[in-house]
C-alpha cells in the first residue's frame, strides 16, 4: 500500500562532503518496504525544486517509525535535503517501484557503486536472515567515498575497489578479482552508475549467471501515471518507476 | 449543502473536478491515495489506434515551476484498452473518459468508432493538441480547417458527448474553438502543453530526446486562464478549464473565468492526492461565500 | 582571456549581456547598482509619439516563477525622451536601444524618424509585440502581413540597425520573423511577453485593470528557448533571446539555442545586479569550457 | 545610495499572533535611512514567493548594523518572513523611496493605522530632536492590535482610537477628538489603510494643513524601473516606489 505522509527530519549522519544519510521520523504505522523501493521526497522550501526526487529507501525502523536515506547531493534537490532543520516537515510518497527478488540463491554477489549502495543494507539483512552467502562489492573513487561498509559487513564479506587504490583493489569494480577466478555465485544484484551496471550484467551473462540491476531514470510521478520514466527492453519501452527500478538484465537490451 | 454537480452538454458529473489526460494514468495507479469515487471524472491516457512505443528517453525535464513531457503517447493501442484496461476500470464510480489521438483523420475516425461501440462510456476527448508526436497531433490543432475536418469526421461516428481539446500553441484560440463547436464539438478542453525546449548548457544539447516538448505546471496557469475565458466568451458550448491547477483556489479561477468543470494535470505528481483536497477546498470555498450551486461560478468573474 | 564581443548584423556589444526594455528604465534607476559601462547594451523603456499615461492600477500580479504587467507604455513621448532623458544617459559607456511603439503605422514612421536624428543611437528595437495597448502593440506583431508593413515603413525612414522585437502569442512565429527579414530587419528579438490572466478568487474579479496582461518570468524561458531556436534555424539575420533569464546558465542556454546576444528582463527586478552576475558567470563557462570567443556558443546545440 | 545587501535573522519581537518585529543584522555600514524610506525584501526559499516584498523600515542601528521591520502577517510573504530561523540569510535592496519631510513646522500630528505606524518610530525621533511637538494618534480595530505605544511615547503625546473601544476612544482615527476643538497643528503625516488616509487628509485639506501620507502598491521592482506601482495625480500618474511612497496629499486626486 503506497502512501503520502508527513514526517519530520530527526536527524543526519554526514558521511562527507557531499553524501550524507537522512533519518525522518513520522506518526503512522511504516508500510512493509522492500529491499529496492524507493520514495518520492518533495524537497521543502526550495522554489527552484518543482518535482519530487526519487530516492531508495536505506532502511526503516517500524517500531520507532523512523526511515532513512543515502544521499549524494548532485544537484538543487539533493543539495537542498541535505541542509535541513531538525525537526523540518519532508512529504514523501512511498513505498515505491518493484524490489530486487531473493530466491533459492545460496551465494550471491552485491555490486554497488556511488548512491548505488542504498538498496543494499535492507538487502543484505534479508539475505543474511535466509542464510544466504553474501559478497559486498563496493566501487567508488577514492577512500574518502567508501561508506556504510561497517553495515554491510554485517550481513557478508565486503570486498573494495577504488579508482585510484586508495583502499581495497585499484581500479573498477569489474576488473576485482572476483570476477577472475571461479565465479560461483547463482545471483548478482547490481546498482550504481549505468556504465558499470551494464558490464556487471555482462559479466554475469557471460557466466550464465541471473543478475538484476536497479536503474536510474528521470522521474516526475514515480507511480507509472506519467509515462515519463522510460527503460527499453526486449518487450518494449517499459517503466522504471512501476515496472522497475529493479530488471533483471536479461531483459534489458544491454 | 454545496450542490457540486456540474452538466457538461447534457452529461453530470459528481463535481467539476476531472484529472487531465496522460497524468493520472488509467486511475488504477492512483487507487492508494485516492477514493476515485469522489472525483467528477477520469480522462485517462491517450490512446491510439495502433500500440505507441512513445519517445526515446529522456522524456521529461524540470523547469521553473513546470516540466516538459515528451512522452509522444506511448500507448497499447485502443484494444488493448477495450479488451483489457476499460473491463477492470468501469466499476470505478466515476465518469471514464477516453483521449483519443491520431496522426491521420482515418485514425481518429477507426478509434472513435471503437469508443463509440464500448458500453457505459458516455463521452470522448478528441486531442488534437499533442506537441509530441511527428504526424498529426497538434498539427491538427492549429490550423482552424484541419481541427473542424477531424472533429466533423469524429462527430459523425461518435454518439456520445464530444470534447475537443485544443492547443494553446496558436494565434487565435478563440478561431479554433468556434470551429470546432460549429464542427459539432459538445465542449472544448483547453489547455494542451505548450511547446517548449530545454538545453543543457553543460553537455550542449537538447534535454530531450525529442528536442522540444510540452511545458505543464503552474508555469502556463496565467495563459491558460486567459484563454478559457477567451474561449468562454466565444462559443456557447461548455469549457473545460485545464492548466496549472494545483489546489482549490486555482480550480475556482478557472470556473471564474468560465470553466464549466476543471482538469487536473501535473499537480498530480507533486501531490497525488491533491484531487480530494481541491474537491473539499471548492466545497469550502461555496460555504464561505454562500454558494449553494457551484455552476453560478461559471464564467462569474466581474469585469 | 575570453573574447566576449558580439556583433549584432554590424553592430559591435561588449559582451551578449543587455537589459530588456521596460525593465531596465532608462538605465539610470540602477547606476547605485550596476556599473552599466559593463553593459553590452541597455534597450530602455518603450517609447510611443505623445505621452501616455499608462493602464490603471493594478497593473501588475505575481504568478507562479513569474509576473503579468499591465503598464501600458506609460512614458512621455519620444521628445521628452530626445530632449530631457537620452542626454542625461548617453554618457553611458554602453550601447543605447530605443524601443519604439505606435497604434498605427504612422505613429512607428514619426517616432522612428526621430530617432533616426538622434546622434549617437545605432539601433532601434521596434516593438510590435506589447500586449498592454488597446491599439497597436500586439496586433501588429501576431499577423505577418501588418508586420511586414511596419517593419518596411520604419526600414524606410530608419538607417540604423533595426531590430524587430516578436511577439510569442503566435501559431508560428518563424513566419513572422521571416516575413520581418523579407522586410528589411537587420535582426529580431524575442520573446515579449505572453498574454496572460490573473482573477482573483476572493472578489471574483481579474487582478490586473485590464484584465488580461503580459506574462514574463523563468516560467515562460521554456516555451521562448523553443521560440528563439526556431527562429535561429528559419531566418539568416542575429537573434537577440529573451524570456526568464535569471541567471548565466539560463543566457548559456539562449546562446546555444541560437542568440547572439540576450536581454534580460524581469530578472532586474528580483536582483538588480543580476546582469553583472550573467556577465561574470558567462566568462566563467567560457573559461571552463575552453571557449575563447563566445561567438562560438551562438546556436551550438548539438541537436 | 541605494544597495543590494545579505543580511541575517538576529530575532523576532512577536506583537501578537499576526504582527511581528523582525531584526536582521549585517556586516557592512548601513546607508542613512529616512522616515518612510523603505526596502524590498527577498523572502527566503519560498517557492510561491517570486517577487520581493515591500517594507517600510521600522528602524536602523548603524552602530550594532541592524535594520528592523514591522510586518503584519497578511499572505504568503508575510507569513513565511515571520519563520525564518535566528542566523538565515534576508536578502534586501534599501534604502527605497522618498520620505516624509520635516519642514519648520511647530506642531505635527501623526495619524497611523495598521502596519502604517512603521515609518513613524524613526520620523517621531527625528522631529523631537528638531524640538517639533508632535502628536501619534493610532488607530485599530481592537487593543490587541495597539502596538508600540511605548515608543512612540518617548517622542511625544500618544492619543488612541479602536473601533471596540476596547482601548483609547471608541470608533475611527476620524472621531478623535483631536480633529474637534481647535486644531492647531501645522502638518499632519499619515500611514495606513487608504480610507483612513484619505480622511485624515481631507480634514487636513479643510483645514488648511499640509500633510503628508505614505502610499501601499503592489510592486514588481521598488526601484522606479518596472512603472508597476502607480498612483494617479494632479500631475498625472507617478510612481509609488520612487516618486513616493510618501506624497503631499493635496497632489493626489482625493
Ligand atoms: C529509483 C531511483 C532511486 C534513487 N536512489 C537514490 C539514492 O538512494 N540516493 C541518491 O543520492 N540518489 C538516488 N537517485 C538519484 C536521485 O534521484 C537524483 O540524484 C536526484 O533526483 C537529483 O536531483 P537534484 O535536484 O539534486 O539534481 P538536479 O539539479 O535536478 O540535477 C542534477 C543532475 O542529476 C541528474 N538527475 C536529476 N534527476 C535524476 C534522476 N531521477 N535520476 C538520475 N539522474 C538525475 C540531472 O540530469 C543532472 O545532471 C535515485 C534515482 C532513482 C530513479
Ligand atoms: C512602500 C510600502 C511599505 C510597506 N510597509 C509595510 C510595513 O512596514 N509592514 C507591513 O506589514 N506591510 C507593509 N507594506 C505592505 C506589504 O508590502 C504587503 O502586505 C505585502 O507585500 C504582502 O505580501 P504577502 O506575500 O504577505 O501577501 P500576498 O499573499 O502577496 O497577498 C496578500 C494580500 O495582500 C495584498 N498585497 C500584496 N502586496 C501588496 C502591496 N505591495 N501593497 C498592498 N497590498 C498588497 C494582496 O493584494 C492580497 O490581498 C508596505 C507596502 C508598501 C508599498
Ligand atoms: C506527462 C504528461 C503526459 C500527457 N499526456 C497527454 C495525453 O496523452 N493526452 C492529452 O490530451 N494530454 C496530455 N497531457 C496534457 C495534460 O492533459 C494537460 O492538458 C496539461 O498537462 C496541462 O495541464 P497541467 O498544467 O495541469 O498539467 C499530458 C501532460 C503531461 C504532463
Ligand atoms: C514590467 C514590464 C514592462 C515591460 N515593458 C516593455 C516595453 O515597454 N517594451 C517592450 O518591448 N517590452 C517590454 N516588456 C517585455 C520585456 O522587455 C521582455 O520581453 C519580457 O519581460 C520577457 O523577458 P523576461 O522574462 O526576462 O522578463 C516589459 C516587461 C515587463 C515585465
Ligand atoms: S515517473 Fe511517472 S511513470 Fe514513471
Ligand atoms: S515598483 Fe517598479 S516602478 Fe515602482
Amino acid at each position: 500500500m503506497k502512501k503520502v505522509q508527513d514526517f519530520k527530519v530527526l536527524g543526519y549522519r554526514r558521511l562527507n562532503k557531499d553524501n550524507y544519510i537522512l533519518t525522518l521520523i513520522g506518526e503512522e504505522d511504516i508500510p512493509r518496504i522492500w529491499p529496492g523501493n524507493f520514495a518520492e521526497i518533495k524537497v521543502p522550501d526550495s522554489p527552484d525544486v518543482f518535482l519530487r526526487r526519487p530516492i531508495s529507501v536505506l532502511d526503516a525502523d517500524y517500531e520507532k517509525k523512523t526511515i532513512s536515506f543515502y544521499i549524494k547531493a548532485v544537484g538543487k534537490g539533493t543539495l537542498k535535503l541535505g541542509r535541513l532543520s531538525v525537526g523540518q516537515k519532508v512529504n514523501i510518497v512511498y513505498p515505491l517501484g518493484n524490489h530486487f527478488v531473493v530466491g533459492q540463491q545460496q551465494k550471491v554477489l552485491i555490486v554497488g557503486g556511488g548512491s548505488g549502495i542504498a538498496p543494499f543494507i535492507s538487502l543484505g539483512r534479508e539475505l543474511k536472515s535466509r542464510n544466504i552467502d553474501t559478497t559486498f562489492l563496493i566501487g567508488a573513487r577514492t577512500k574518502e567515498d567508501v561508506f556504510l561498509t561497517g553495515e554491510f559487513a554485517r550481513y557478508g564479506r565486503v570486498e573494495l575497489t577504488t579508482e585510484d587504490g586508495s583502499m581495497g583493489e585499484k581500479g573498477l569494480v569489474t576488473d576485482h578479482k572476483v570476477f577472475s577466478g571461479t565465479f560461483d555465485f547463482d545471483k548478482v544484484y547490481t546498482c550504481g552508475p549505468d556504465p558499470m551496471m551494464k558490464a556487471v550484467a555482462k559479466i554475469a551473462g557471460a557466466k550464465g549467471v541471473d543478475c538484476e540491476a536497479s536503474l536510474e531514470n528521470m522521474m516526475a510521478c514515480g507511480i507509472g501515471a506519467c509515462l515519463c520514466c522510460v527503460s527499453p527492453t526486449k518487450e518494449g519501452n517499459k517503466l522504471v518507476c512501476a515496472e522497475g527500478p529493479v530488471f533483471n538484465t536479461k531483459d534489458l537490451l544491454w | 449543502m454545496v450542490d457540486l454537480k456540474v452538466d457538461i452538454g447534457g452529461l453530470e458529473l459528481k463535481n467539476p473536478v476531472t484529472t487531465a489526460s496522460g497524468t493520472f494514468g488509467f486511475g488504477e495507479e492512483f487507487t492508494d491515495f485516492v477514493d476515485l469515487g469522489l472525483l467528477g471524472g477520469i480522462f485517462v491516457k491517450g490512446l491510439t489506434l495502433k500500440h505507441r512505443e512513445g519517445n526515446h528517453y529522456p522524456r521529461m525535464a524540470e523547469t521553473a515551476s513546470g516540466m516538459l513531457n515528451a512522452v509522444g503517447l506511448q500507448n497499447k493501442g485502443i484494444d488493448y484498452f477495450i479488451d483489457t484496461i476499460y473491463p477492470r476500470i468501469k466499476t470505478f464510480d466515476t465518469e471514464i473518459f477516453p483521449n483519443i489521438n491520431g496522426s491521420v483523420v482515418e485514425d481518429y475516425i477507426k478509434v472513435a468508432e471503437k469508443v463509440n461501440d464500448i458500453d457505459g462510456i458516455n463521452a470522448l476527448e478528441l486531442n488534437i493538441s499533442c506537441p509530441n508526436v511527428k504526424e498529426g497531433g497538434m498539427a491538427f490543432g492549429v490550423s482552424c480547417p484541419s481541427a473542424v475536418a477531424v472533429t466533423e469526421a469524429v462527430r459523425n461516428v461518435f454518439d456520445g458527448l464530444l470534447i475537443v481539446k485544443l492547443s494553446p500553441n496558436v494565434t487565435d484560440i478563440t478561431e479554433i474553438a468556434k470551429g470546432v463547436e460549429g464542427a459539432g464539438a459538445d465542449a472544448v478542453s483547453l489547455v494542451n502543453t505548450f511547446l517548449g525546449m530545454a538545453v543543457d548548457a553543460q553537455s550542449r544539447k537538447p534535454v530531450l530526446s525529442t528536442i522540444t516538448g510540452g511545458l505543464s505546471g503552474p508555469a502556463i496557469k496565467p495563459i491558460a486562464l486567459r484563454m478559457v475565458w477567451q474561449v468562454y466568451n466565444a462559443v456557447k458550448i461548455p469549457v473545460l478549464g485545464i492548466g496549472g491547477i494545483m489546489n482549490a483556489t486555482d480550480a475556482i479561477e478557472f470556473m471564474l473565468a468560465g470553466s464549466t468543470a476543471i482538469q487536473i494535470g501535473t499537480a498530480n505528481f507533486i501531490d497525488p492526492q491533491v484531487s480530494m483536497k481541491v474537491i473539499d477546498g471548492i466545497e469550502d470555498y461555496c460555504h464561505e461565500n454562500n454558494i449553494s450551486a457551484i455552476g453560478d461560478l461559471v464564467g462569474a468573474m466581474e469585469v
